[in-house]
């Protein structure tokens, strides 16, 4: 087998450079990789663009430490409790670049980039003002159906410079297995020109065996990192191994809303990790 | 018993389900996910029950409310998991039959913006964004939208049309706004009122717009109160109120 | 729960139209749906078309049977045995229209079909002398890609109007799983108008529920009809429960080297079935 | 010992993998299946094995033949399933290492031909189709060929270029050519006698071909007999000598 993959949260921060996109894994609260970015937060790394779905916990942490410049998502939001707190402020401040995107079009955009196609068609979206939004930015285009010279729109490719995701279970090689939802967490891993797997277990060959005749969320092919990480999507939810701590979410939320988003994450976010 | 506006809007919004139906419900969706859970344990409906979370085929008996609908612990019972991008594979080839979407601003020809308020490039107020709006709200059959009754909220032109209403509505494609006073369809002609929640009066109903000129048409009907047995339904999928919190009376 | 879909193969072979573009599970000697060809065999349907990526024995029986007047795809092959024999000989005599496909653009081309769009751009395949074939039938064009004006190929989405999948267990509404090597099973799920799933067993919620934290193959909502169908590859393998029976397999090539292929077919595939 | 050629091209294939490579075979490649376990157990080389029968990191020892090389049950001691559809999107992104395709015919451009000999509308031999060819062969870094030494085999120009070789060899990506004769690399200069099978001279090598000229540069090597331990190992993986029927001698 090749050589093991198995660093530390601040080695495998040092995967990404200033200015790279990122993207994570999970939806809101759910499979973050929360204990990675208390390793960003607590580096130099800066001016970072981010894309995904539907963030929520851990795109509002990267944006209170003010890591990002530029936000892409089809939505963030922190549900029930509002709208989330640092992402608002930063985009009404013009802190941070945001653009809206849809997800049906953030799918098409990955699923170019796993294919390796320079963009993805897709149905739908036409009639949105989103449209002239992504077509000033170049991101999408109304085009003629070659075939039926129908109007359809197409997506360019997104691939993101590194995808931090956090699975149930990986080998030390970047074998891994995502349980239950998986969101569009195995397009990232494919789309993206580095993978950083942090993991609730490091399991052997042995273990993976057992589910030979079950698909891999990522092979070796897709990954340069894999981080032990017990734990680390707290307080976002690993679902079937524990739930969301809506509590600790809540009073970040209260925090950032009152501006104090930073005292929170050190007092528990960074406390947690380092 | 219960009359609150809260309670009727759910019952409104699960009314719109019939038997087969796949129906769909995304994130920051609680009183969807409560309408799901009436349309299945009150009216019966045999229906397809899935979501942003993922588990397919949730057992409504097992739904149990929390700050996230996009959370697979309150979507039990489940046969196996579909994601999203399957589902959405399936509205895309036309078989998503029924999906929620809220909204803060929606005008007269159902066009609903979820963006923001003002400006794209200069907003008064970054909304969450659309999530799957833009892409499915020219696709999926039925489309079921609830939004607070406010002239801030039913305007004669949105800022930004994140979903495009008047394409849904040259296709023949059932929009309808659920208020926390009324139920209000759109069609060619514009959006009728159906009816007024119980302790609402139509005067109430089109005098609270910021412009959106509501049809009255002769016949308006009253959707009312819920009974013991629906309230029953509801309270054990929320056992805490949870839903009262999105503050809709 | 919605109605049952059981059905006999029968009534499930009612499903398929004269003229309709049809196809099968598996690869060569895998999980092709052996059973639901014997019945297809057996009925008086005819003029089918047939799109596979590596087809192999169910293909060639089914040309034997004279039940195809077209075929696409990638490579049709008896492997160690040699020359798919009732495919050459048909394709040699014109006796079906033969096109011959490369398995990125039949991948692409169902991609396509199982996302609703109406294209799928591929990597690779410029130069080869496939392309001309392909432009002249309008399934493959080669376009500028709108964003960079680079040259890439499109591909023609490919919507099969029956797609027939044997599985290793379905409940009665056609929620079913596929273990080991999937192919584009699931893609032809997605891409097909209907979908036919024949079972190794019908299992019931509770059996399913089993595997919440895995994904299904199949929905409800992509399935027409269920079959229940024991050893219903024969002698296709179905992995991880039974081999591929080699002699079996070996005997019809001999058979059907011979031109006595329906003799094989009758003493054996339908016998089994009928 | 074994001097036969089938035995010699296996190893041939084989040499050609490196530690780290991801390498896959498709259908009908009893062969390159044989050169992986090879160039695992023999050669020590640390690679990615994976194939079109979807297994991923089969244990070369536990590699049996069988008459398809797409069989499940011959590639075992895997950790999961990886679809060809993950493999060839690997391959799209530049990322894989080595393929291995059979052709009917190869040209001195290098281009192959698994469609038909004769015209594509009007065949006199329907060949089993190129199968990946057409997608992968501009884009796999190092592509290796086996082929019959045959003047029907090794012509001037294919009927039919099932896969381009001019991309190929304009953007320098290795193209390697293995009959049961020798071993040829295609250049910009045209297909070049890099080695000879054990128990062939040079003049049996370029004399046989139906007009593709091969360049003989000063140096040519020659492939040995394989040794006890190298037979061994093939044998292991097919006791019953299937590699023997494919007719390479």
């Amino acid at each position: 087998m090749p050589t093991s993959k198995i660093m530390s949260l601040n080695e495998a921060v040092d995967l990404i450079n200033n200015g790279d996109l990122i993207t994570i894994s999970g939806m809101t609260f759910f499979r973050n990789p929360m204990s990675f970015i208390a390793a960003l937060i607590n580096s130099n790394k800066k001016d970072l663009s981010f894309v995904d779905r539907e963030p929520g916990f851990g795109l509002d942490v990267l944006t209170a430490a003010n890591k990002l410049k530029m936000i892409r998502a089809a939505m963030a939001t922190f549900e029930h409790f509002g709208l989330s707190p640092s992402v608002r402020k930063a985009a009404e401040r013009k802190q941070v670049d945001y653009l809206e995107d849809t997800c049906g079009a953030v799918i098409a955009g990955l699923r170019a980039g796993a294919q390796g196609v320079p963009f993805m068609p897709v149905r739908g979206i036409i009639g949105s003002d989103l449209v002239k939004i992504h077509e000033k930015r170049n991101t999408w285009k109304i085009i003629k159906d070659p075939f039926t010279n129908e109007d359809i729109v197409i997506i360019k490719s997104i691939e993101p410079d590194v995808a931090i995701i956090h699975v149930h279970m990986s080998d030390e090689y970047g074998n891994s297995v995502i349980l239950g939802p998986k969101y569009e967490d195995e397009l990232k891993i494919r789309a993206a020109k580095k993978v950083i797997i942090t993991a609730e277990k490091i399991v052997d060959k042995e273990e993976l065996k057992k589910r030979n005749t079950e698909q891999l969320s990522s092979t070796l092919l897709h990954v340069t990192a894999v981080v032990n990480s017990k734990n680390g999507a707290w307080p976002t939810a690993m679902y079937p191994i524990y739930e969301a701590d809506y509590k600790a979410i809540g009073d970040y939320y209260n925090y950032a809303k009152e501006g104090k988003a930073m005292e929170w994450i050190s007092n528990n976010l960074m406390k947690r990790w380092y | 018993m219960s009359a609150r506006p809260t309670d009727i809007m759910i019952k409104c919004l699960g009314s719109f389900i019939e038997d087969k139906d796949y129906v769909y419900h995304g994130l920051d969706s609680l009183l969807p996910q409560l309408a799901m859970v009436y349309a299945s344990l009150y009216l019966k409906k045999d229906f397809i029950y899935h979501s942003v979370a993922e588990p397919f085929l949730t057992d409504p008996n097992q739904v149990m409310v929390r700050p996230s609908t996009g959370d697979p612990y309150s979507e039990q019972g489940n046969i196996a998991t579909v994601t999203t991008i399957d589902a959405f594979d399936i509205a895309a080839k036309g078989k998503m039959d029924l999906m929620y979407f809220g909204t803060a601003q929606i005008d007269e020809e159902a066009n609903i913006n979820l963006t923001a308020i003002g400006n794209y490039d200069n907003p008064k107020v970054k909304l969450p964004g659309g999530a799957a709006t833009a892409y499915l709200y020219p696709i999926v059959k039925k489309i079921i939208i609830w939004a607070r009754h406010d002239p801030r909220v039913l305007v004669k032109k949105v800022d930004f049309a994140t979903g495009n209403g008047t394409t849904r509505i040259n296709n023949n494609l059932k929009t309808i706004l659920c208020t926390n006073k009324a139920l209000i369809e759109f069609t060619k002609k514009g959006p009728i009122l159906k009816a007024v929640l119980q302790g609402f009066n139509i005067d109430q109903v089109v005098s609270n717009t910021g412009g959106m000129k509501i049809i009255v048409p002769e016949k308006v009907d009253t959707i009312n109160a819920l009974n013991e047995e629906e309230l029953k339904i509801i309270n054990k999928a929320d056992p805490n109120g949870l839903r009262y919190e999105e503050n809709y009376g």
